[in-house]
């Protein structure tokens, strides 16, 4: 294994990166419509599992949130939830064109358009939905970014997490959850 | 000067300084004549090529005279052949000043191509006014070229 | 219990599947192949593509922008191309695929790329054509003009007969019925692209909408904005509209002229166009402009400066208002009451008219200077070229111009039944046609080839259809006469064309000895006109700067004599009724600007 | 078919003198109520025409009438003909009147309507929010409620759209055009 920026990188460092890349364990949670495209990229279709990418049923076990889709302010408060109850490190993966820019939901009164105000997004997938094969090709840009130490989603999100929160506030008027301290 | 006493190259560029004259006093006269703002302007603009002409052959290096010799290839739309001559105090508009010129351009190049015919034993003159001719044909095309471009617009 | 060696090896058999090969998709190291018509990631055609805009309008999802690829394109883009590009938000985009849909052009299409990831959400906003110059190899989803959400071809507009024509000077085409017109107007895409190469700007999206929408009313009203004789361009304009249509590009254009005729066809008289628009008149403010000729540029002066309130008189030298349009154009094109009824609801309005009122021989130039605060002169080009041959002078040999002058003021032209027309312009095929309606053969002689024609190509059709010959690349020689001073035939002389070095129109150059005799009664020549400037004083005419034949004017229309303004054809070259119009409108900004300034 | 739809219009105008019954396409009755009969009418055609099943409540806003119209959408399944009773409710202060106890499943779309027009149902006053959650803007499905104007304000647009041109604009400066305010609403966007 090459070890390329050793001033950033430990050697330790790389290991876990090399065991966190291979082992993607994907909480079961889908937001919206292109939660329809995550059975044909885990079943023998595209068999997902290649990559070590499985599915989990609860948070704390999952590595990966997917965002499929659309988010609805109603859902985005349970995602929050889920998202701040998972174990570093964690990721989050965009998917289509809603969680970009709003998507065809551009002039919902109760969808939200840019994800990334409200939660760190590592990668972003095209289209509207995503066929399995960009599904993978997400996996594989994540596990790219992994490697070279790029994608810390997580860690922006813990030092910015006052914006993130107002972001949060701003549209989830009832804000009746425990906020977590990390 | 007479065509008949014409000896020498001289001679013959001082005849042709004489036919240039004439033709620019002729244009002079148009240009008081002429009513029309178009016709005034086409009449200024070919007597002062008439002028010009006549500058071009008063300071002719008689020895530099062949390499000027045009080659350029002229063709003929035989537009001047078939106008009504005009004479010059029925000139008015422009479409007669323009008629007039091409014929009188025809005119002088079927005057030169005889010339240098009667002058076929003496080479220079022979050579002098083939090229006049030559040149006086181009004027004619170019005459009809305006012609064809202006009033034969819808033609 | 009984042991079975059968129950324990049964579930070997599913190492009968170890040697087959799984179907599982091995992406990313196979690629998949998609359907046919896969709707991946956009390209766009950038040369094609004409910036109209109608993706962007027809985007539900507001994904597609215009926007300007490098600074300054929408500045430097020619006439027909809005210099905008499109550009698509992925983040936006649902690749339901209405934009390749509406794509007039056909530039815009999809591709069967659409595996594209990235971690910047920036990178999502894509330019097709600019983002992925390649696209044009991995097209799936284009646009195919059979089956379009566009409408491709135009309703046809019903015409007469061509043996039914040549029996009466009724108007050639019958018009579009309210659900033609309607029909017609819903084909438009309302991208505004016409709109830049008209020469007065008519608001054309906006009354076609109109139109479309069943509001005759507001698309007159938009029609007299800023042209006056809206009914007469909706019959005869020269359309060049309809050129730069993008329908045009892969079909037939919006029939904008038909359209407006239509429209101001609803308003049957003076009154009701006067109620209809029923225009804004400003209180008269004591200034007083003089029009010399009542053409179409003159009118639009005098229309629009006198609902400014200004105090306007024409001066026009025949019985009726109109100039060119109103007698050189035949009643089958245009039915003389139909300007009447135009002039008459300017004259509603305040424009004073002085008919038969020649300046120079009834009033002088001098005299209209001293009465008015400006003038403007839009004269037109009345005084016909001659042929120029021997024998043009022979008793019925006649010129287009008197002749279709003389025809429309109702007079009795006597051409015999064998006529030859010299040329090949509007005039020319006009007089060709009103010939034929007198019953008489006719040949059209034309030095050129029919594509060199000047003459509008539906005005050539038409004048085959009613049985004209056309005779091109004939050179008339001369005017035979019979003896007695009256015309007897033409000899003309064939010719081949030779092509202009230079990059001109080809010229014909004649075959000698290629000649014939064309017997005949009459001849008309229509090769071309010019304008008569001789009442202009001496010193005036001194000072106004002219240009081979034209007087010059800054772009307010005024010439070097700052109250004197000038229009139409003795301006502009372009010699049609739409840009004569455009001139007058110019003028009525450049003569406000002016008496205001003073 | 359409005999038994003119049949079944017939013996409806016969038995309920006070609504109008129309045919209105291929298969459907409609029947107009005013508020006060509705109630009776919805039993009356549930026990004496066997329309047992309620498909679905919906509501239209007509806004330049000031009303809301409930459209009852009934089934029958004897004689597989669709029943639509439509009453007009006034839409300011105005109710709906609840038919819980003829149809159970009416509770869900009345408390939809409640919730997406603001149009209250008496004898249906669920405290419970059914779909939205913590609103407290206009209705949403009302047409006066811009949701556009809405989206722009509560949620962030991702920037860099904003040299997006107007094609229309673009061609009219370029060209000098002046567009009266006539043609303005006849202009494309």
């Amino acid at each position: 294994m090459e070890i390329n920026d050793k001033d950033t990188l430990t050697i330790v460092e790389h290991i876990k990166n090399f065991a966190r890349r291979h082992s993607l364990f994907v909480l079961a949670y889908g937001t919206g419509c292109g939660a329809i495209e995550i059975p044909p990229t885990m079943t023998s279709r595209y068999d997902a599992e290649r990559f070590g990418i499985v599915g989990r049923a609860t948070p704390r076990q999952a590595d990966v949130l997917l965002i499929t889709g659309y988010l609805s302010v109603k859902t985005l408060k349970r995602v929050i939830r889920t998202y701040e109850q998972m174990q570093d490190p964690k990721y989050v993966i965009g998917f289509g064109s809603c969680t970009i820019n709003g998507g065809m939901y551009w002039d919902s009164y109760n969808t939200i358009k840019v994800l990334d105000q409200y939660m760190p997004v590592d990668v972003y997938i095209n289209g509207c939905m995503p066929r399995p094969e960009s599904v993978i090709s997400g996996f594989i840009k994540l596990q790219q970014l992994i490697k070279a130490g790029k994608a810390d989603g997580w860690k922006k999100y813990q030092e910015n997490l006052d914006w993130y929160r107002a972001n949060q506030k701003k549209v989830i008027k009832n804000w009746n959850m425990p906020d977590y301290n990390w | 000067m007479n065509t008949d006493n014409i000896q020498s190259l001289e001679q013959a560029i001082q005849f042709a300084i004489e036919r240039e004259t004439e033709a620019e006093q002729m244009y002079q006269k148009l240009i008081r004549l002429a009513e029309d703002p178009k016709a005034k302007e086409l009449f200024q603009e070919l007597r002062d090529m008439e002028a010009q002409h006549r500058q071009n052959l008063q300071t002719l290096d008689v020895t530099g005279f062949k390499e000027k010799h045009n080659q350029e290839r002229v063709y003929n739309m035989h537009i001047a052949d078939y106008l009504i001559d005009k004479k010059i105090d029925d000139v008015r508009t422009y479409q007669e000043g323009l008629m007039l010129a091409a014929r009188r351009e025809q005119m002088a190049y079927q005057y030169y191509s005889l010339l240098a015919e009667i002058y076929r034993d003496n080479p220079g003159l022979f050579e002098f006014f083939s090229v006049m001719a030559r040149e006086e044909r181009s004027h004619q095309n170019d005459m009809e070229k305006v012609y064809d471009e202006t009033v034969f617009l819808y033609n | 219990m009984e042991f079975s060696l059968k129950g324990m090896l049964n579930p070997l058999l599913a190492l009968q599947q170890a040697g087959k090969r799984p179907h599982t998709i091995q992406f990313p190291f196979e690629e998949k192949k998609v359907a046919e018509r896969y709707r991946g990631l956009h390209f766009n055609d950038l040369e094609a593509c004409i910036g109209c805009g109608t993706c962007s309008t027809i985007c539900q999802n507001e994904a597609i922008d215009m926007v300007e690829i490098n600074p300054g394109d929408s500045e430097n883009a020619k006439p027909g191309d809005s210099g905008l590009r499109p550009r698509v938000d992925n983040g936006r985009c649902c690749w339901c695929a209405l934009c390749v849909e509406v794509c007039p052009s056909g530039s815009l299409s999809l591709t069967t790329h659409y595996n594209y990831v990235s971690e910047d959400a920036n990178s999502f906003l894509w330019t097709p054509g600019v983002s992925n110059p390649d696209g044009h190899k991995e097209l799936s989803f284009v646009s195919d003009t059979s089956h379009s959400l566009l409408d491709y071809a135009r309703v046809p507009m019903r015409e007469l007969e061509g043996k039914e024509r040549i029996k009466s000077f009724a108007e050639v085409v019958l018009g579009y019925a309210d659900e033609e017109a309607k029909k017609e107007a819903a084909r438009c895409i309302g991208c505004s692209i016409c709109t830049e190469v008209c020469p007065v700007h008519m608001h054309i999206p906006e009354y076609i909408s109109a139109i479309e929408h069943g509001n005759n009313e507001d698309a007159i009203r938009i029609i007299y904005d800023n042209n006056p004789i809206g009914e007469t361009c909706g019959k005869v304009c020269t359309r060049r509209c309809e050129e730069v249509c993008p329908l045009g590009a892969r079909g037939e254009a919006i029939a904008i002229r038909w359209l407006k005729r239509y429209a101001t066809e609803k308003a049957e008289n003076a009154e009701i166009i006067r109620e209809i628009v029923n225009p804004d008149i400003k209180p008269p403010n004591g200034k007083k402009v003089g029009i010399i000729g009542a053409g179409p540029s003159g009118l639009t002066v005098a229309y629009y400066l006198a609902l400014r309130g200004f105090d306007v008189t024409i001066y026009e030298a025949k019985a009726k208002a109109g100039g060119m349009i109103m007698y050189g154009i035949p009643k089958y094109r245009l039915p003389l009451d139909s300007l009447d009824k135009q002039v008459e609801y300017m004259q509603s309005v305040g424009v004073k008219i002085h008919f038969n009122t020649k300046v120079g021989e009834q009033i002088s130039f001098t005299e209209i200077e001293k009465n008015h605060d400006a003038v403007f002169i839009g004269i037109g080009y009345e005084v016909p070229y001659t042929i120029g041959i021997d024998g043009e002078n022979l008793e019925n040999s006649i010129q287009a111009v008197n002749f279709l002058r003389d025809i429309n003021a109702d007079k009795h032209v006597d051409i015999g039944n064998r006529v030859a027309v010299i040329g090949g312009g509007n005039v020319a095929i006009d007089a060709a046609r009103v010939s034929r309606r007198l019953g008489a053969e006719v040949t059209i002689l034309y030095r050129r080839r029919e594509e060199d024609m000047p003459a509008d190509w539906e005005e050539i059709e038409g004048a085959k259809h009613e049985g004209v010959i056309i005779k091109t690349q004939a050179i008339p020689l001369n005017v035979v006469d019979d003896g007695s001073g009256r015309v007897k035939g033409i000899r003309y002389g064939n010719a081949r064309m030779v092509t202009d070095e230079k990059g001109g129109r080809p010229r014909p150059e004649l075959i000698e000895g290629d000649e014939h005799i064309l017997e005949l009664y009459t001849i008309i020549g229509a090769i071309g006109q010019e304008a008569d400037y001789s009442f202009i004083p001496e010193d005036i005419k001194e000072k106004i700067g002219f240009k081979s034949g034209r007087i010059v004017t800054n772009e307010w229309q005024q010439t070097s004599v700052p109250h004197i303004f000038a229009g139409g054809d003795i301006v502009n070259r372009t010699a049609d009724a739409i840009s004569a119009v455009a001139d007058g409108y110019k003028a009525v900004k450049g003569i406000e600007q002016f008496i205001f300034a003073k | 078919m359409s005999d038994r739809i003119q049949d079944l219009q017939k013996s409806l105008s016969e038995g309920l003198p006070q609504c109008s019954v129309e045919i209105r396409r291929h298969g459907g009755v409609e029947l107009i109520s005013s508020k006060e009969n509705l109630v009776g009418v919805l039993a009356y055609l549930r026990e004496h025409f066997g329309y047992r099943h309620l498909s679905h409540i919906s509501c239209v806003d007509w806004l330049e009438q000031n009303q809301f119209e409930l459209v009852y959408i009934l089934w029958n399944y004897e004689s597989r003909i669709q029943l639509f009773v439509k009453v007009r409710l006034a839409r300011v202060n105005g109710s709906g009147i609840s038919v819980r106890h003829l149809w159970p499943q009416a509770d869900t779309y009345e408390r939809e309507i409640a919730e997406m027009y603001g149009l209250p149902f008496d004898g249906n006053e669920n405290p419970r929010e059914l779909i939205l959650e913590d609103w407290d803007n206009k209705p949403p499905m009302r047409r006066d409620f811009d949701t556009r104007a809405y989206s722009k304000e509560a949620f962030y647009d991702r920037p860099g759209r904003e040299d997006a041109k107007d094609v229309r604009s673009v061609i009219s400066g370029r060209s000098g055009e002046e567009i009266p305010e006539i043609a303005i609403p006849y202009t494309r966007k």
